[in-house]
């Protein structure tokens, strides 16, 4: 089978192109840690969240030192609590899970995006740099009020959290 | 002299408007350019125009000299 | 509806497509350095990347 | 505009009656579903963008339903059984088996077709309790009508049919002809429809196993992760099932409008081969951001993905070689002026061009989604439509109209009624979705999602880093308009073809390739082969995911209630057209000086 050399060439750089696509990746995924939502959020009873410590009382609260859990609900058409309150320069540990149908969970204009599925619990960490507000919206199509599903995520001020504590949305 | 065959400017025309037009997105996401946008909408348009004229109108002598085309 | 013969006949040993080898290397340009641009910039540029 | 036909050679029709009967209906079916994908379309696109709101937010999830299934289920696969029936008869050159077989699958996908329409369109009427606003995806626990789910497996078992009787021409074939490669559009023909065979084996699970008898109440639960990994075990490789029709007429008749010849037909087998083996076993990359399913799983969904770059990557230089093949031969010159001597004049041959040229662009914003962790970055955002109105909707959409201006005079041995209306189409498409797909792609990185009915929110507004996300919305519905107007010409354009003037002479041979088969290892026309090596890496990529998913959540998930797609009855738009014109005048003028302000 003769291949024309411009096609050898071309077969070549196509091959090199990917493999430089997959090392991107990787480096994103070794040297910078960016790590995909897997399975290690677990498997929960859909019906069940109110009996949940976690989900029977979606709110913020501390971990750890200068590391925070939100345990957020996603429901049609709210996602509790409304809105998540953390405090500037930690790190945040969100876990979001779903009572009823397959919901998203996008922070407007940031790289925290997953999809919330009933079942299953979504956990995913980043920090919080400086005090400011994004906007929170579900990005799969839930239902009919699927396009008033949107909430709000405030990184407060140190200062300003330490004084009026955890909200309990 | 005609440059192209109206079929060829109304192609060109069309790969050069959507060209200038991206070039805008480009500009403002790579490059943070932030141009106003009915005032290069209607440049692109009026660039475009230009060109289709003269094209059909062999204003360019394009064929002529540079690609020695046969039309 | 068929167009009219063509000016030469070309055989498959003496064609050598330069013009498409041009216009893939430049393609081949354009995606390397936008995808260099949507990755290092737009997304590890972008904030909340999750990383736990 | 005479052009000069050789009187003497038989069209398609004049050789195979019966088979181009079947082909028309075909590609009539498939264009009455573009034509109505296109007015949902349209209303959509004016709608999200807050341009013209006509019908309540409440019904944009049933247009959405509707544009989705009727522009990639309808449209497309009724377009691949009719072009895939003309190829298989042209290149083994004998009529079908038994036509009354192909009119019965052909009727079971029509049946199938209206059972889904008629779910769907059940979604605009409260007062019956018949809806599916579940979208193209079905993702449960949404529920849509049993008739929704029957409709789509009898459609799907159409196709399998359909197949059947391709395979029966070429076993045939094959005995007349022991030791012959297989033709090449053949070829194409059976490697597509075998990727077909394992591609559907995920939906036929998730529908007839799962959804279908959920929707009917025998069973009270099911796993969403599972059906939704299942969904996307068939979801990817069916953009492929639509992207190979588009290919075969690149590979086999494009070159031969450029007035060249096909550059390498063992290149071509390689490809589609390629395709067979590499397009199931990838579905994990449209749930990289989905709990339940482990990294490692997305990381090699992530590598298969990318090596399903190479077919296509192959596939554009071997094209873009035959057409400079024949623009040489046309006498072009110099290393881009060969470019001027192509025959733009040509409606088919600049749409499909035109078509290739956008699936570049689509191409890189593929490349973008498949990068496992950027995926972040644009995951149910508006990049992702930007992406498939590129691929599907101008690579395929555009490619289809494109052939139809060279296949239909040959199907009905009457001319196309108009060349310049049809050469402004494809050059109006090419505009139209070049404006809408790059609006779609910018917002997208801006944060808009897919899939919204009106995504202005109250409590926060998105950043644009450059212009105004006023203008990308105008810039989006003046697209949106540029395609509805440029389907409904070519719709009409083929319409009124059926009153022009017949003329005989259509049969133009396609010239052979350049490098023909025999140039290329017996060992590519081995199906079962590579059939065989498909199911492996299917199996492969798939076993793993899926028992790890049903040992953590059980087949049929942990309290799961069903939500039926049912919508309280909603506040209908009142007024007559004229009260619409009204506010649709004001709230551009407003946006505009909004804007110019």
């Amino acid at each position: 089978m003769d291949i024309h050399s411009y096609e050898k060439i071309w077969l070549v750089l196509a091959v090199l192109l990917i493999a430089g696509f997959v090392s991107t990746v990787t480096y994103g995924a070794t040297a910078v840690g960016v790590q995909m939502i897997d399975d290690d959020g677990g498997t929960i009873d859909a019906n069940a969240l109110d009996e949940d410590p976690r989900f029977g009382n979606p709110r913020v609260e501390q971990v750890g030192e200068n590391h925070y859990a939100a345990y957020v609900v996603a429901q049609q058409f709210i996602f509790r609590p409304d809105p998540i309150t953390v405090p500037a320069n930690s790190t945040v540990t969100f876990y979001v899970t779903s009572p009823d149908v397959i919901h998203g969970f996008e922070v407007v204009g940031t790289n925290a995006n997953t999809m919330v599925v009933p079942g299953q619990v979504s956990k995913l960490t980043v920090t919080v740099e400086e005090p400011r507000e994004y906007g929170i919206l579900c990005n799969e199509y839930c239902g009919n009020g699927h396009h008033t599903m949107e909430g709000k995520l405030i990184v407060q001020p140190e200062d300003e959290y330490a004084q009026g504590g955890s909200t309990d949305g | 002299m005609r440059d192209a065959s109206p079929a060829g400017v109304l192609l060109g025309s069309a790969v050069l408007f959507v060209i200038l037009w991206e070039l805008r997105s480009a500009l403002g996401l790579l490059a943070g350019v932030d141009l106003s946008a009915p005032a290069y909408f209607l440049t692109t348009v009026a660039i475009v125009a230009i060109t289709a004229f003269g094209l059909s109108v062999g204003l360019f002598q394009l064929s002529a000299t540079v690609l020695d085309q046969r039309i | 509806m068929s167009d009219e013969q063509p000016a030469t006949e070309i055989g498959h040993e003496e064609f050598d497509p330069n013009g498409t080898l041009a216009l893939i290397l430049i393609y081949f340009a354009i995606l390397v350095v936008m995808w260099v641009f949507m990755y290092f910039v737009e997304f590890l540029g972008n904030e909340l990347t999750v990383i736990g | 505009m005479a052009e000069a036909l050789d009187a003497g050679a038989p069209s398609f029709r004049d050789r195979f009656p019966d088979e181009a009967a079947v082909v028309r209906a075909a590609l009539l079916s498939s264009f009455i579903a573009l034509t109505l994908g296109a007015v949902f379309g349209i209303i959509q696109g004016l709608h999200r963008t807050n341009v013209l709101r006509v019908l309540d937010s409440q019904f944009y999830y049933t247009i959405l339903t509707a544009h989705g299934v009727l522009m990639v289920v309808s449209f497309t696969i009724f377009f691949l059984v009719g072009l895939f029936t003309w190829a298989t008869v042209r290149s083994l050159e004998r009529p079908l088996e038994d036509i009354r077989y192909t009119w019965a699958w052909y009727g079971l996908m029509v049946v199938g077709t209206l059972m889904a329409v008629v779910a769907i369109l059940g979604g605009f009427v409260p007062s019956v309790d018949i809806s599916a606003d579940v979208l193209f995806t079905f993702y449960a626990p949404l529920q849509a009508h049993p008739l929704f789910y029957g409709g789509l497996a009898i459609f799907v078992i159409g196709t399998w049919l359909a197949g059947a009787d391709w395979f029966w021409s070429w076993y045939n074939w094959k005995q007349a002809h022991p030791d012959e490669r297989i033709p090449l559009q053949a070829f194409m023909v059976l490697t597509t429809m075998l990727m077909w065979y394992i591609a559907t084996i995920g939906i036929a699970i998730a529908v007839v196993g799962f959804l279908l008898p959920w929707s009917l109440g025998l069973i009270e639960q099911v796993n969403p992760l599972l059906t939704r990994t299942l969904f996307w075990f068939w979801g990817h490789p069916v953009v492929y099932f639509w992207l190979m029709p588009a290919y075969l007429l690149w590979y086999t008749v494009l070159p031969s409008l450029a007035g060249g010849r096909l550059f390498s037909d063992p290149l071509a087998r390689v490809v589609f081969v390629l395709f067979l083996l590499l397009s199931t076993p990838v579905g994990i990359h449209h749930q990289y951001v989905d709990p339940g399913i482990a990294e490692g799983f997305k990381m090699i969904a992530m590598t298969n993905t990318m090596f399903l770059l190479l077919p296509s990557l192959l596939t554009a230089f071997t094209v873009v070689a035959s057409m400079e093949h024949g623009a040489r031969q046309r006498g072009g010159t110099g290393l881009f002026g060969w470019l001027r001597a192509l025959p733009w004049r040509d409606p088919a041959f600049t749409g499909m061009t035109l078509a290739g040229l956008m699936f570049a662009a689509g191409g890189f914003s593929g490349m973008i989604n498949a990068g496992m962790n950027i995926n972040y970055l644009i995951h149910n955002t508006l990049w992702v439509p930007g992406h498939f109105h590129l691929t599907v909707g101008t690579a395929v959409a555009l490619t289809f109209m494109a052939a139809t201006y060279w296949l239909w005079p040959r199907l009905t041995n009457r001319q196309l009624y108009s060349r310049p209306i049809a050469l402004g189409q494809v050059v109006l498409w090419f505009v139209g979705m070049a404006l809408m797909s790059n609006a779609m792609h910018v917002m997208g990185l801006f944060g808009v999602p897919r899939r919204t009915a009106e995504p202005q929110y109250q409590g926060f507004d998105f950043v644009a880093s450059f212009g105004s996300i006023t203008e990308l919305r105008i810039q989006l519905a003046l697209g949106a308009t540029l395609l509805f107007v440029s389907t409904l010409l070519f719709a009409a354009n083929i319409a009124l073809s059926s009153w022009t003037p017949t003329v005989s002479g259509h049969g133009h041979r396609l010239p052979d390739p350049l490098s023909g088969p025999g140039d290329s290892p017996v060992v590519l026309d081995n199906l079962k082969l590579w059939f065989g090596i498909g199911m492996v890496l299917v199996v492969l990529a798939y076993t793993l995911p899926l028992a790890s998913i049903v040992q953590d959540s059980g087949l049929f998930g942990r309290g799961i209630d069903a939500y039926p797609a049912m919508i309280e009855t909603p506040v209908l738009l009142e007024g007559s057209p004229l009260s619409l014109a009204e506010p649709l005048a004001s709230k551009v003028s407003a946006m505009l000086s909004g804007v110019i302000s």
